[in-house]
């Protein structure tokens, strides 16, 4: 299996009667995911594209038992709605919504920890096991199985890099978004280390960008990670970002910006790519 | 968002960290009047540059005449690139030691972070790390007495100082948690007639938690450009060269960007309209850019949630309007591709497939402009 | 600690939780004046017994007259042992239906837990399992709106009484988190005019919290003796028997009353002096215990941190003192065995180092005396 | 080993300076425990019966690694003192201060599961492994090494049966006081299980009284235990207890009185002592 899902896994959607959520709930049944059941306060017993709608996370996991769920509700109740998928027991949460305040992903990331689950994102576009399973908000078309695992921070970036790779005829194992937030519940690291693990996977892309320092905490565990690894990195023109008073300073401590994450990457080992393009022949190369 | 340092100290002193006796100015007289209530004062730029002191945003007067002087030469000044508007004026301290303290988060540990130190001041970023002592606040847990106390110890505090601090840390970490803050800080954290006062304030807000504090007065320093294309819902910022840029998702657009530049080109801003924003945003967004006179626009769009379409008709909507003077160069791939390529062509308009070849017409379109 | 009925209703109606009109009233004119201002009323009375409607405890009057008259017979009265010296006069509520909600805490799971049924009342204990929905509330999280919709789905409420039930919730489970409430309850939650209101409020504070609530005034219903003695930190409760027991240690005080009416004997009281009482506060509650002449005194005492010195010096502090006419059987063993051996043959005191030979002698010295 | 402690393990005390802290940490050195440090905020520096005080647990960590604290301080600091031990990471806590409130506890119980630690108490006696290691108030003399597991919710009854076995030559393995308070750390449940899993442990009696469920739930549990058990419970003669509004009684449903815990106890084949003294003898028939 790939990393966290499958062919067979059940897939809740909060938020599903929102526009995004609709729409997406649409894009996945037709990628061939299993949704089974959909969530909105106030809309229990209609229907979403045949997909049944209930009041609360309990009572549709009551009938439906799914493994998986993607989060599509406003900000404000985003915090609420990841509290409920992990308090009714769901062990994959997928926040697509943006925006969340930082001090609720602080919490939600130390509870999903208390609860044995895994939060992606927030901010993600999703996670995806080409031709099997799509929980997210990514192009249905772009993707094929491989040996290639994907993880990026950004969406549309990780589509350009994702299509490139199956237009090289490099299939990709499962492509995971992270989130662009400055907390996420998934990091590089854990994305890396489940990677390692996975028989599918061969080589990983990382695909990064400046801000923070998850690239070279990345890098820390690429160091003794026996698979190789390509990264691309946006942000090599960038102004120097926002700075978090001299706290952010103390912090970062010169990391975070693109020269210090490509020089943490090149010191152990892994290739970095200059344009989005580049990327699919250093992987055919470290293969 | 930042708040000005006056804001800061009020939020600061209602919560009762001690902070200097003070006067928001917007001119020279009420600042001469502040300075007759006060005695000695700081006078201080209220702007949200950082290193403002070694900008000369801050003068001292010992007379209100002096006072009035110093404000009239700040006031209407620049620092780094923000216009000073308002002057805060300040008893002038007495300060006998400099101290840090800043509460943030950290976002490898996916905590919030206490830092502090004894040698606080303007110089803190170059403080070595073994002078800076830190703790991890676990969000189920909050920061408490003992973590402060252990903090204050590391410090070499003792006795009454020892307790302010441990009293003031806990403040800030209540401030820091109700106000929704990515920052919170004190420096200089200084040592007054033997007693912890915040000389200077920090606050950050979380923008996304902007909606759980209706009280908090929005501070948007950006041009009219960005607050008009904030306005549309996109991310907006302005840089230095002269190729417009839009795409849709920040990384992409980073990519965009970089790339321009790797091929010889500079990008004239970041514009991200990522996330579906529709072709009404997109065509408004658009027509800002092309106000602004690049010589060239370049618009790279990877169609996953954004539809080519949707980006063709923005287009097409503009060019209708008020025609494309200005080169246009249009990198077009993924969803509803095929509709947006026929649309494009009945209004003659012509777009890549290939990015690296769009960006490529674009640096060649401006070189040539 | 419980408080009353009309102390609890104005911490839930500060809070916004619906509760009926209603006026306090210590004697008979203030209910009349009461029921001139609000019209037909509910009469009741503020007790902290459980059953009070059951037992008498609530009158109805539709005029003034009969508010007074209805309010002479309560006040005065006792119900289930309690005086009443206080009622409340709340408009009479024309009830269409009674639901049931309370929170407190399920000791097996460690958790706050909210109850909720359709079939409130005062039968709510006689209402089957099945007809109770409930929802534990980890204490990392609290109370979410989405538990409190998921309940009053449960319950079967629709539309407006849903989104009522909702917040009414909520806001119980503020009160009962903000006031360290062992028990918030809500029974009957009445539906009048097609909306929810506490027709009765119950708000029982954790004893051991109080010191955080400095705001809220003790009720002590207990009677003078018990008073006293719990004024010397320890614990204590009035029963029915003859025989007076102190013990060391909550435990073995009840093992002791046990082991007494097992052998035909019966205690007067529950009287625990453990922890390390010391023996000043000991000899005072031995003094308080002889003034309510019982038949015989119990005195059990393994001693741990209690000391049995201390324990021979309170005695022979009171032997020395006032006598001791009353049979007093004294069973010690443990830290300062010999000690206090020494000390007490020296008074002509003897003991017992076996527990079932000192039950057995004080039993004896009851039927005896 | 016994449960939780053993010869080596190394006690802090938080309360140190305090009366009964001192006291108890006198007769704990006296037992042959090996109290390394004490903490009390404001009196670090000092020395309590050659003992080091620490302002803060943090910095006696740093120095003397412990392995459990006890905690003695007033009940107001107690949540404080237990939360600052989790924090710095001790696995075992015994909580001695009486009068925690009881949502304090709540949230110890919660915060203490994530942090992978045991709370014993509050309220409790503590834990003694006899000649071995003593964390906790009860009187040194009268506990004897030996096969018998203890656990009890209240101190002096349990020492009244304890030197009652001892007194008839059986020893005890360890003896664990859970606490009076109607919420504590360490459940009769999970006692049992431990002495089920301990090999030193050959039959376990159980010392308990009116009021709560603890008594039910632990039945439920010895229905399924290999080891048997005896059990002496308080309160046969004693008037019913104050009631929790009518959500206890909904909660209790009959549970909770002298005899359901009797019946309960005697269904699952615990044998039942009328009398304190008779614990010993029942324990030999059951060996």
């Amino acid at each position: 299996m790939s990393l966290f899902i499958d062919r067979d896994t059940k897939v809740l959607i909060q938020g599903i009667t929102g526009n995004q959520g609709a729409f997406h709930t649409q894009q996945m049944l037709a990628y061939g995911t299993k949704v089974v059941a959909g969530v909105t306060p106030g809309r229990g017993g209609r229907e979403v594209l045949g997909v049944p709608v209930y009041d609360t996370v309990k009572l549709a996991i009551e009938k439906h038992d799914p493994d998986a769920t993607a989060i599509f509700v406003p900000a404000a109740f985003a915090y609420e709605a990841a509290l409920e998928a992990l308090e009714a027991g769901i062990k994959l949460i997928v926040i697509i919504s943006e925006h969340l305040p930082l001090h609720d992903t602080l919490k939600l990331v130390a509870l999903a920890k208390v609860k044995g689950a895994t939060i992606i994102g927030p901010n993600t576009f999703g996670i995806i096991a080409p031709s099997r399973c799509k929980i997210g908000i990514m192009p249905n078309p772009i993707y094929r199985p491989g040996p290639v695992g994907l993880v990026a921070r950004s969406g549309t970036l990780s589509y350009e890099v994702a299509a490139s790779l199956s237009e090289a005829g490099l299939g990709q194992s499962t492509v995971i978004g992270i989130g662009g937030d400055r907390v996420v519940g998934l990091t590089f690291v854990e994305a890396l280390e489940l990677f390692t693990r996975d028989p599918e996977t061969e080589a990983v892309v990382l695909v990064g960008e400046i801000g923070g320092t998850a690239e070279e905490e990345a890098a820390a565990y690429i160091k003794t990670m026996p698979k190789p690894v390509v990264a691309y990195l946006a942000g090599s023109s960038a102004p120097p970002g926002k700075r978090m008073g001299h706290a952010g300073a103390i912090i970062e401590r010169g990391r975070g910006t693109y020269e210090a994450k490509v020089k943490a990457l090149e010191e152990v080992g892994a290739k970095i790519a200059a344009f989005p393009w580049e990327v699919p022949g250093l992987v055919r190369e470290v293969l | 968002m930042k708040l000005y340092e006056h804001l800061a100290k009020e939020i600061f002193s209602r919560n009762d960290i001690p902070t200097p006796k003070g006067r928001l100015c917007r001119n020279p007289e009420e600042a001469a009047l502040a300075a007759q209530e006060i005695g000695p004062v700081a006078i201080k730029a209220q702007v949200l540059a950082g290193g403002r002191g070694k900008a000369g945003g801050i003068a001292f007067a010992s007379t209100p005449k002096e006072a009035e002087a110093a404000a009239a030469k700040l006031l209407g000044s620049n620092i780094r690139g923000y216009p000073v508007t308002k002057v805060l004026v300040e008893e002038k301290l007495n300060i006998q030691d400099e101290l840090y303290l800043g509460i943030t988060v950290d976002s490898g540990a996916r905590r919030a972070i206490v830092l502090a130190s004894r040698q606080g001041g303007i110089n803190i970023e170059e403080v070595p790390e073994e002078a800076i002592v830190s703790h991890l606040i676990d969000p189920l847990i909050g920061l408490k007495r003992y973590a402060a106390l252990d903090l204050g110890l590391k410090l070499g505090l003792k006795e009454g100082l020892l307790k302010e601090f441990i009293d003031l840390t806990l403040k800030l970490y209540q401030i820091f948690y109700a106000y929704d803050a990515e920052l919170a800080e004190i420096n200089p954290l200084a040592v007054v007639d033997g007693h912890l006062m915040a000389a200077d304030a920090r606050l950050n807000i979380d923008d996304d938690a902007l909606f759980r504090h209706p009280d908090i007065e929005i501070v948007d320093e950006g041009s009219e450009l960005e607050k008009a294309i904030k306005a549309l819902g996109l991310s907006y910022v302005q840089l230095e060269g002269n190729i417009a840029v839009m795409a849709n998702g920040a990384g992409i657009t980073m990519a965009t960007m970089d790339t321009l530049q790797k091929f010889g080109g500079r990008a004239a801003n970041f514009l991200d309209v990522g996330g579906g924003a529709g072709n009404e945003p997109m065509a408004k967004a658009l027509e800002l850019l092309l106000d602004t006179n690049p010589k060239a626009v370049l618009i790279n769009i990877f169609g996953g949630i954004t539809r080519c379409d949707e980006v063709a008709r923005a287009l097409i909507q503009v060019k209708e309007k008020r025609g494309l003077k200005i080169p246009l160069i249009l990198r077009l791939v993924g969803t509803n591709e095929e509709e947006a390529y026929n649309a494009l062509k009945a209004h003659g308009i012509s777009a890549f497939r290939n990015m690296q070849e769009a960006v490529t017409a674009a640096v060649t379109a401006a070189q040539n402009a």
